[in-house]
């Protein structure tokens, strides 16, 4: 395992430290339990925005924290969900007045810990709703499963929600945008290579050098098939067609596309399929208005990519270019 | 014969130790068709736990129980935390004021346990998680009281339909939990919450086996 | 070699008409000679900046076109310095009629290119100046060699002189701030793989599973010094103490700390390196005032990190802070 | 005997080819000191500096080489860009207006080459650069004019004296480009650029000697 690591139990503290030390000026970080928060929260009379997951995806969600965006995180040991009483005390810490919105990925680990955390808020008197994320299209949906993994589109929900938050926008508003953004999302992912998880030591899967694994999720484990190596444009088209078919986008719709690193592919090749997935979408009569390219949510140093696609119409372009200021993402500010 | 409190804390200290014994072969377990942290997520949890036993070792079974639920709630994480913690804290609600348990105790502890468990995580025998060793060794448990089987030999058949419901697990396709994701690629795998509840299920065994 | 590309002689192509779709907004490309430059340029009475160098270092130099940074960049073939026809179709693109700044990176072949380009550009009468950053601390300086390389300095350099161009100072001064910032700034890289270039088809070095090599440049090249794996804080330790014993980084100067990710390293480890750096710079009595984390000068998707100080006075502080809105790099704006 | 125009372009084909077969080991070369692109460069510049040819093709044969320098330092890059576009710049301002070369026209204009490559370069012989293979080249074509060699056993000295050069970088320590930032590290390893201007002057020898 190559990683520059100290001990593997201590991956998640020390990046706090590092988090803190960096980026005093937009977030404070609260140890045992761990969450990452506004440096400025409670914000009076504004919903606030607590999110949380496995650490290892970074910057989501940690690098999400500050204005426009999240008011605190939760970070759990790599991969793992984190803890009910984290996502209380965060959700304490960062409650001003108007009620506290959970953006959880679909898992269930984490469906599980943020739903006791939202009941033992509940029982203290916080209002708090819960939105789960479920845009990837890799997994096959059924009523008797565990459903679709939370992917891409969290990012562009934070971000929107973020936004919808800061005008002041009521707890039923801001999740019900936070619905409306999942609804309309939809991502694709792919690997080059596994991710090695610091305590295992060792990748979780084992790559040939001429394969790669289609419809990953972001935890490093394997996805739903294993084939050889494609190019560029081929792996793009893999990925934006069951994307774009999985929703019925339709021709003269607005969108948001974002491609994304799993955190060991570089920038040269985002724009490589940025490139290749921008025009399958302008072939499918789509237009893309806004993007986001680069390692937003990822898994650790796992080379590969994903692709969400998101259907905008005007609330939501204007929520996505409102001003964000996190140590992640941050423009006009 | 009974399952005196000591017998509890010596079978809580086993758990701890058969899950660090474990803990790679949890986590390879869990890296085939999963995430790769189910070992790490254990220890760390049973590590927490242990520590905070003395603080109530004087106390009663439930409440050793409910201690050992309440930290694997606040430090395992993932979908590991919450259903151990819901099993521990189930069955110290079972247990509440107990000084010892018959071995009727325990199966009335376990089914709570495990209703717990199926309560919060809604897994169906067959989807191949936890539930597929836990349902198993409850029903032997049971059958065998019901038998008039001692306790031994009640222990002894309950961790070996333990052994089995894991074993069983290897050619089924998950429909709950992460593994759920790789669809068919999740059969020829044996689930590591499954093998992780038969250690737990083997070590009270091996303790109160006398 | 596992990349997500077509051919390897369309990896940079297919990268421009990529950065072309996404940030129309921002920066316009030009083919054949290939750069990017600021969508609003040449702009009056502004000096403009120009750098460039190989691919494989993204976002350098590409993405740092924009407001407040560069106004064009060339883009040579992978670690390849761009050929002097870009730089002098570029210099004349942006010139807004106050004069051209270089901002080149000791190599030979940069220098050698950017100087036949700037000897073109002044033959048709454009005020050119360059200014060389050398900051790699890895590398012996002697008279007689190639000297220092230029490295992480030259991120900050151009965003600090790209503030400055926006405050219409005139080209003499802006480059006394990028002399002075490559005065002021000194770097050191690691390793802990190769990276591939796509032509090559395969590693550039092999190294074993437990070694890493110390003192890199960005181009793949081997370091200084091969030496057994050790852990982040003894490699932080590493990098740290040849940075700030090059320069008498005095006890209460400011500085800002740049921890760069060499591609394939994750955000989370570069946190973690950032804590140990930051406490090593604290320990020596310097003040980290401001930081940069993250990956902004890669090489393609070689995991390691590379850590760069700049020692800070009130106007260099002033110009950091300054707003710049570019692909790679935004903020107050 | 002299070296015609047609001598020339077959030779800048010959120089073509042989690049484009050693475009491998060149890129292996630089990998070991360098940054592994010698190869793709010198190919990519020798195919577009001879797709150009055909608008020269009947032009003189300093025409030809100032052709191939400007192309090569538009497409080559790097630092074999601008040298090897010089060494074929000044080559061409020394046989400007010649439709054929004796060899002492060849010596002449090889020797403008050199001096371009270290005016722009600075390299010193020693430096491990594609100076150690270019300056005993030159010397021994010179020497062989000198002693009245004929052209096919001049170009075979100069030939042979470039591969010597070539195989002298091995232990030095660089001192200019890529690979002095290696330090002692350098020392061990063939020069990329030595090695490709020993295949440059070895197609020569092979083209022109009759
Ligand atoms: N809904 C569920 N009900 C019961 N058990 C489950 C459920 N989902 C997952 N599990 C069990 O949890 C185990 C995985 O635990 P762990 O690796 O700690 O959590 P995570 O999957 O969040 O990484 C699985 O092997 C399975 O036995
Ligand atoms: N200053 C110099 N003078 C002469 N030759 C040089 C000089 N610097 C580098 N070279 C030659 O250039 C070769 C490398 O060329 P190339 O790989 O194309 O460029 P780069 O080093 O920019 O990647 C070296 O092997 C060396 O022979
Ligand atoms: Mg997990
Ligand atoms: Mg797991
Ligand atoms: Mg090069
Ligand atoms: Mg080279």
């Amino acid at each position: 395992m190559k990683k520059l690591i100290n001990k593997p139990e201590d991956v998640v503290i020390e990046e706090l430290k590092g988090i803190e030390y960096a980026h005093s000026d937009l977030v404070k970080v609260h140890y045992d339990p761990n969450f990452i928060y506004r440096a400025d929260a409670p914000i009076k009379d504004k919903v606030a925005i607590v999110s949380g997951g496995g650490s290892g995806h970074e910057p989501m969600h940690g690098g999400f924290v500050g204005l426009g965006m999240l008011d605190a995180a939760c970070p759990g040991a790599v991969f793992t969900s984190p803890t009910p009483d984290q996502m209380l005390e965060a959700t304490k810490q960062v409650n001003g007045g108007k009620g506290v919105l959970h953006i959880v990925k679909n898992y269930t680990g984490d469906i599980m810990n943020f739903e006791m955390a939202a009941d033992l808020a509940r029982a203290e008197g916080i209002e708090v709703e819960a939105v789960v994320t479920n845009d990837d299209v890799a997994v096959q949906d059924s009523l008797y499963t565990a459903g679709r993994r939370g992917v891409g589109i969290t990012v562009i929900a934070e971000k929107i929600c973020g936004a919808a938050a800061e005008q002041k926008r009521s707890l039923k508003e801001v999740a019900d945008v936070c619905r409306k953004v999942n609804g309309w999302g939809r991502s694709m992912g792919m690997a080059l290579t596994s991710c090695t998880v610091p305590h295992a030591g060792k990748p979780t899967f084992d790559l040939p050098e001429d394969e790669m694994e289609i419809g990953i999720g972001i935890h490093g484990e394997p996805g739903r098939t294993r084939m050889k190596l494609k190019s560029a444009d081929e792996v793009t088209a893999l990925l934006m067609e069951p994307v774009i078919n999985d929703l019925p986008y339709k021709a003269g719709d607005n969108v948001l596309l974002f491609v994304n690193s799993m955190g060991g592919t570089p920038l040269v090749e985002l724009y490589i399929i940025y490139r290749k997935a921008y025009e399958l979408a302008t072939k499918a009569g789509l237009k893309v208005a806004r993007n986001l390219i680069g390692p937003y949510i990822t898994s650790l140093e796992m080379a590969g990519c994903s692709i969400t696609l998101l259907k905008l119409d005007d609330d939501l372009t204007k929520l996505w270019d409102a001003p964000v200021k996190t140590p992640g993402l941050r423009w006009g500010v | 014969m009974t399952i005196t409190r000591d017998d509890v804390l010596n079978w809580l200290n086993e758990c701890g130790r058969v899950i660090t014994e474990n803990k790679d072969y949890l986590t390879q377990l869990d890296s085939a068709i999963g995430d790769a942290d189910h070992g790490a997520n254990m220890d760390r949890g049973f590590k927490a736990a242990l520590a905070k036993l003395p603080s109530v070792a004087d106390k009663d079974i439930g409440t050793l129980f409910k201690s050992v639920g309440m930290t694997l709630v606040q430090t395992v994480g993932g979908a590991g935390g919450p259903l151990y913690g819901t099993f521990f804290m189930q069955a110290g609600t079972a247990a509440a004021n107990k000084m010892e348990l018959t071995v009727g105790d325990w199966a009335a502890a376990l089914e709570a346990a495990l209703n717990g468990v199926v309560a919060r995580g809604k897994a169906q025998p067959g989807d191949k998680t936890m539930v597929d060793a836990l349902t198993p060794a409850l029903s032997a448990l049971k059958q065998a009281v019901v038998d008039g089987a001692d306790q031994n030999e009640s222990l002894r058949r309950s961790a070996s339909a333990a052994e089995q419901g894991m074993k069983d697990t290897i050619p089924l396709v998950a429909k709950k939990g992460r593994a759920s994701y790789l669809g068919e690629r999740s059969a020829g795998h044996q689930d590591p919450g499954a093998t992780s509840s038969f250690l737990l299920l083997k070590a009270a065994t091996d303790t109160w086996t006398k």
